[in-house]
């Protein structure tokens, strides 16, 4: 082995290394296991869990853009109960660190999935979606109002002693201006972004071709748009950033630490290369080599501007 | 389930928008079942930037074939491609046809393309009675590719008869004798829902294999819903199906 | 001939297609004109004119993402008088509408800059750009600011009766409340979007990729996000909307009409196909064949949600 | 200027990772001079989406050459090109060399892949003397196709001067004689900014094609600019440019 040290902290959170695979692009571990091994992965973010299961929209839910893909899966999840029996067993097992992802509709229900899933041991730290493009009921609004982006860190980070990581979304003007208000209510960290609005027609039917109309664009298409948004937070405001959005190959991923990204988290590469996560960690070693540094962290935030 | 990189041997065309193309991948080969399907990067850059998902369409030794129309972008980069290229390919995915059941004759339905599955399924059913009715717009849309007992219907008429496949169906029902009768099918979903009407009416039990747009193809993207019949749930098209009991789905 | 009738209306302005090359991505006119024939063109929107000449921003100015492309042009100009001198006499031979895009540091200058150039016939309407994102001292804070978006329109719709278009920044959480704003201080129009704030790094030097640090992004990868923000509109503001955003073909052109536009523009794609705006003309006529419409303007806002 | 689609003739390997591709377009061959560039679509699809720029390498009757390095995605994509493929061309953008001014003696200068526009520029200097001074990191870098009366230099000694190309002008210069002498350089912009050092020092004139980013090669995007050395403004490299006299702006 190289003497590289991957390593890195996001708050209190320690990581063997930076990359996480993404919240609703992993499922909760067990089916991407079979192509790779999640044990060498720095850490997993399940899939947004609601205090009830949810069923999601209707189909259609995806479709192909241009260099990326729009989703409305609408938050389909299993719901509290069921992840601590059924799923929670499996990640128990995997050594890899567990982020657990919160998407509610309502801010009691936030507190109320924390204030459960907080007494699980295998959950090392939360990440909490007030971003989700697709779901009416919730989501957007929070997301794009800092008062109650606000409100839920800081219930959310009454709920719990373990880390909280806050998932921005990037359809608002500002997000430094967001990034401020959950670093001022507890937060330890924030992860950006979230997918982006977007729709596509079908221009025979003249319908969209995502049964819920829009949906969250994800994949390289957004990354300069992600990296944009990183490098304003890290900018702005003293707090460790996740990087996310259109990592492909490790150099994405360098780019992301370069722009303030204390690590990074794979979204839609998990659909077309499950093993990414892999590739990447051994990318970021040999980068590692070739500039001649000992430990990744150094890159965080290096910009040169 | 693995992926694998696997060199391409040849690509034919079989009628006018119909591509053989057969590849070396012994780790798929070996565990391949009929009905259940590959996804397939078709280039090596990030465009197209999925998978594309294609049934197995046979398997000799440690050969796949997948059978493919030119639709977009994606399976005209595939129908281009050479021998010794490579292909990144995941598979086998999903729950292929149960042939594990008891039935005496099998009859195939196949709409356009979606006679792909049936050559690897029928090379499983060779001590079965097998009727295939294969249905197209027109006579350029009918594949009958390693069928045989083989009727035919097409839309407008210019080869056999005039009509959908499952009107055919209801015409020629007389012939679906022989024991225990059970249907797989594969096409268009609203083909696979008249055709579950037929076979509800009539009582035969149907296998369907159905389509859906996919991301990851093996259950991570929660990209490919199919409501359930008797619960109020999603089944997922890549790992539940995609082939299912016509009567546990809502086509 | 084919019968069909490819006339739209922006308002008050007539226009021969729904087809126009926007602004920044087509100069002045008389170099692409070496490519294509213009006349063709339902219409020609100029580069920024600000009141003096400016010189725009060091290299590197533009890279290529995937799908797209980062620019910081920094608003290089002639300025007014110079426009009018050089520029405008080429436009007039070239028997296409001539709309003149405006971008200015202070409503002052806005005001300045309109009350000058509608005395020139030969421009047919005005475009407001408040929205550019590479320059430092205007274009980003009023366009992020509603009632700063709001006095400039009053103020521009007061130095002209030719038709005012006001070219939205998609970089906030709500466009439609701002096409609402400026609906209300008299606009004739919207049109949307201009790009989406980016950046990229050299992993090597640290180093954003374009000078300027951020740049604005373009080309097919935004499509989704920009058909989202017509629809957006479309469905809360009643305006005419000019949709823009990663359009490479016809079909993209009637999947902006069909989500609300009632014209399109062409900005990308021009550099790499300078005859994509006749292609797409021709494209539009077949589709009314197929479709079986006498009147592109049928398809405008057609969607079925 | 005008678009032009072309025939791919031939690609050949030159050295070990230089390309030469040689394509059918009468059209921009009419009409190119040396020094001019091209702006190619190297893929039918959306992807990449930007064309490539390259210099005119030489013209043969009806044909183009163009020489590249592989470099990324683009350049990887037009070295896979075969016989028969089609390219989307722009051309010829630009201004090229000016060998309209009175000289006797022309030297040539060429960094790594900068040798591209020489051959078709020496073709034009037949009644000239010419020296080329030819640089590279190493001997693979070093190309001579279509050179003559050739000095080379590598960094690293491998081949010829160890040092720059623009140490090996200085080192040679008193070579430089015969009536007026005419710099033509094509290179990495730090070797320009090196070698119009040496000539303003050395009373020498000299013109340069610069290299920039590009989104359109004709004008509209305003992506490629060059400050101008005399005035307070910015020229377009490939409009004003690509060749530009090396005093006129600041490297
Ligand atoms: C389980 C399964 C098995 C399949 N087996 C076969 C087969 O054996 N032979 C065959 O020819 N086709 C098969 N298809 C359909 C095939 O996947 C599509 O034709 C193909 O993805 C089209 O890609 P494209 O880039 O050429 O078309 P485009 O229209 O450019 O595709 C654009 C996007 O739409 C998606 N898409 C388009 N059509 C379909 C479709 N019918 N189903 C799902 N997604 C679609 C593509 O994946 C892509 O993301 C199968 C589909 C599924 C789900
Ligand atoms: C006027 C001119 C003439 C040129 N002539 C030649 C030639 O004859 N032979 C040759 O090999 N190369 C030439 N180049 C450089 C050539 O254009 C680049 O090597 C090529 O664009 C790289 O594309 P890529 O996709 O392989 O690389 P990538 O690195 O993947 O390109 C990514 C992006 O950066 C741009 N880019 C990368 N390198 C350069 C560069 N050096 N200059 C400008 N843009 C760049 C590309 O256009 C693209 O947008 C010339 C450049 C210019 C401006
Ligand atoms: C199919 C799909 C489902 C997603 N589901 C969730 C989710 O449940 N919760 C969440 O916080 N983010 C979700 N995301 C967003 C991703 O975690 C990530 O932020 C986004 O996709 C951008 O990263 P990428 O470009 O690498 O995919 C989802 C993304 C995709 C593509
Ligand atoms: C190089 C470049 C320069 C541009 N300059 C301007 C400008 O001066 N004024 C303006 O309003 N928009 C400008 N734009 C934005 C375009 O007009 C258009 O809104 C944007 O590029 C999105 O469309 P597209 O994806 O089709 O390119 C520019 C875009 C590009 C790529
Ligand atoms: S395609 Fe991803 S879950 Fe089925
Ligand atoms: S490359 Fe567009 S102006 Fe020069």
């Amino acid at each position: 082995m190289s003497g590289i040290n991957l390593k890195v902290k996001i708050g209190s959170l320690e990581l063997k290394n930076p990359v996480l695979l993404a919240s609703g692009t992993v499922g909760y571990g067990n089916e991407i296991s079979q192509f790779t091994d999640l044990s060498k992965i720095g850490g997993i973010v399940t899939k947004s869990i609601s205090l009830k299961p949810r069923k999601g929209n209707p189909p259609q839910r995806i479709v192909e853009t241009h260099g990326g893909m729009l989703n409305a899966i609408g938050l389909a999840n299993v719901g509290v109960e069921e992840f601590i029996n059924s799923k929670i067993p499996f990640l128990k097992e995997v050594n890899s660190t567990v982020i657990c992802n919160i998407a509610a509709s309502s801010v009691e229900e936030y507190v109320e999935c924390t204030r459960i899933l907080t007494e699980e041991d295998a959950i090392k730290a939360f990440e909490i979606n007030v971003s989700c493009p697709n779901v009416k009921d919730g989501g957007l609004e929070f997301g794009h109002n800092p008062s109650a982006v606000g409100t839920i860190t800081g219930r959310v980070r009454g709920a719990t002693n373990k880390p909280v990581i806050i998932k921005l979304s990037p359809n608002v003007s500002r997000i430094s201006d967001f990034a401020k208000i959950v670093k001022s209510e507890g937060a330890d960290a924030v992860s950006a972004i979230n997918t982006l609005v977007g729709t596509a027609f079908n221009i025979w039917t003249k319908k969209p071709k995502i049964k819920n109309i829009t949906g969250g664009l994800s994949g390289p298409a957004i990354k300069p748009v992600a990296l944009a948004k990183v490098l304003e937070i890290s900018r702005n405001v003293d707090i460790p950033i996740i990087g996310i959005g259109g990592i492909m190959n490790w150099q994405d991923a360098v780019e992301f630490m370069i722009a303030g990204a204390a690590a990074v988290e794979l979204g839609t590469v998990n659909f077309v290369n499950p093993n990414a996560g892999i590739e990447i960690i051994n990318g970021l070693t040999e980068y590692c080599e070739k500039i001649n540094i000992k430990e990744i962290k150094e890159i965080i935030a290096s910009y040169q501007l | 389930m693995l992926t694998e990189i696997a060199e391409v041997v040849t690509v034919k065309k079989y009628g006018s928008n119909t591509n053989l193309i057969k590849v070396h991948a012994p780790g798929i080969a070996s565990k391949a079942e009929p009905g259940q399907f590959c996804n397939i990067k078709v280039s090596e850059t990030n465009f197209p930037l999925l998978r594309r998902p294609f049934s197995i369409c046979e398997v000799k030794g440690e050969h796949l074939f997948f059978m493919f129309d030119i639709q977009g972008e994606g399976t005209s980069i595939l129908g281009c491609k050479k021998k010794g290229d490579k292909l990144n390919i995941l598979g086998p995915l999903g729950n292929g046809f149960n042939t594990g059941i008891e039935f005496d004759t099998a009859v195939i339905v196949a709409g356009g393309i979606g006679a792909a599955p049936f050559p690897f399924l029928l090379s499983r059913l060779k001590k079965k009675k097998v009727i295939c009715l294969v249905g197209g717009r027109s006579e350029a849309q009918i594949i009958t590719y390693g069928m045989k007992n083989i009727y035919i219907s097409t839309d407008d008429g210019s080869n056999g008869f005039k009509g959908t496949v499952v009107q055919l169906a209801e015409r020629i029902k007389d012939k679906f004798t022989g024991g225990k009768v059970q249907f797989f099918a594969c096409g268009p979903n609203a083909m696979l829902k008249a055709l579950k009407q037929f076979c509800m009416e009539n009582n035969f039990s149907c296998q369907v294999s159905t389509e859906s747009a996919m991301a990851c193809g093996f259950g991570i993207c929660q990209g490919c819903p199919m409501p359930a019949a008797n619960e109020e749930k999603y089944y997922l098209v890549c790992k539940d199906g995609p082939v299912f009991n016509a009567k546990d789905i809502i086509l």
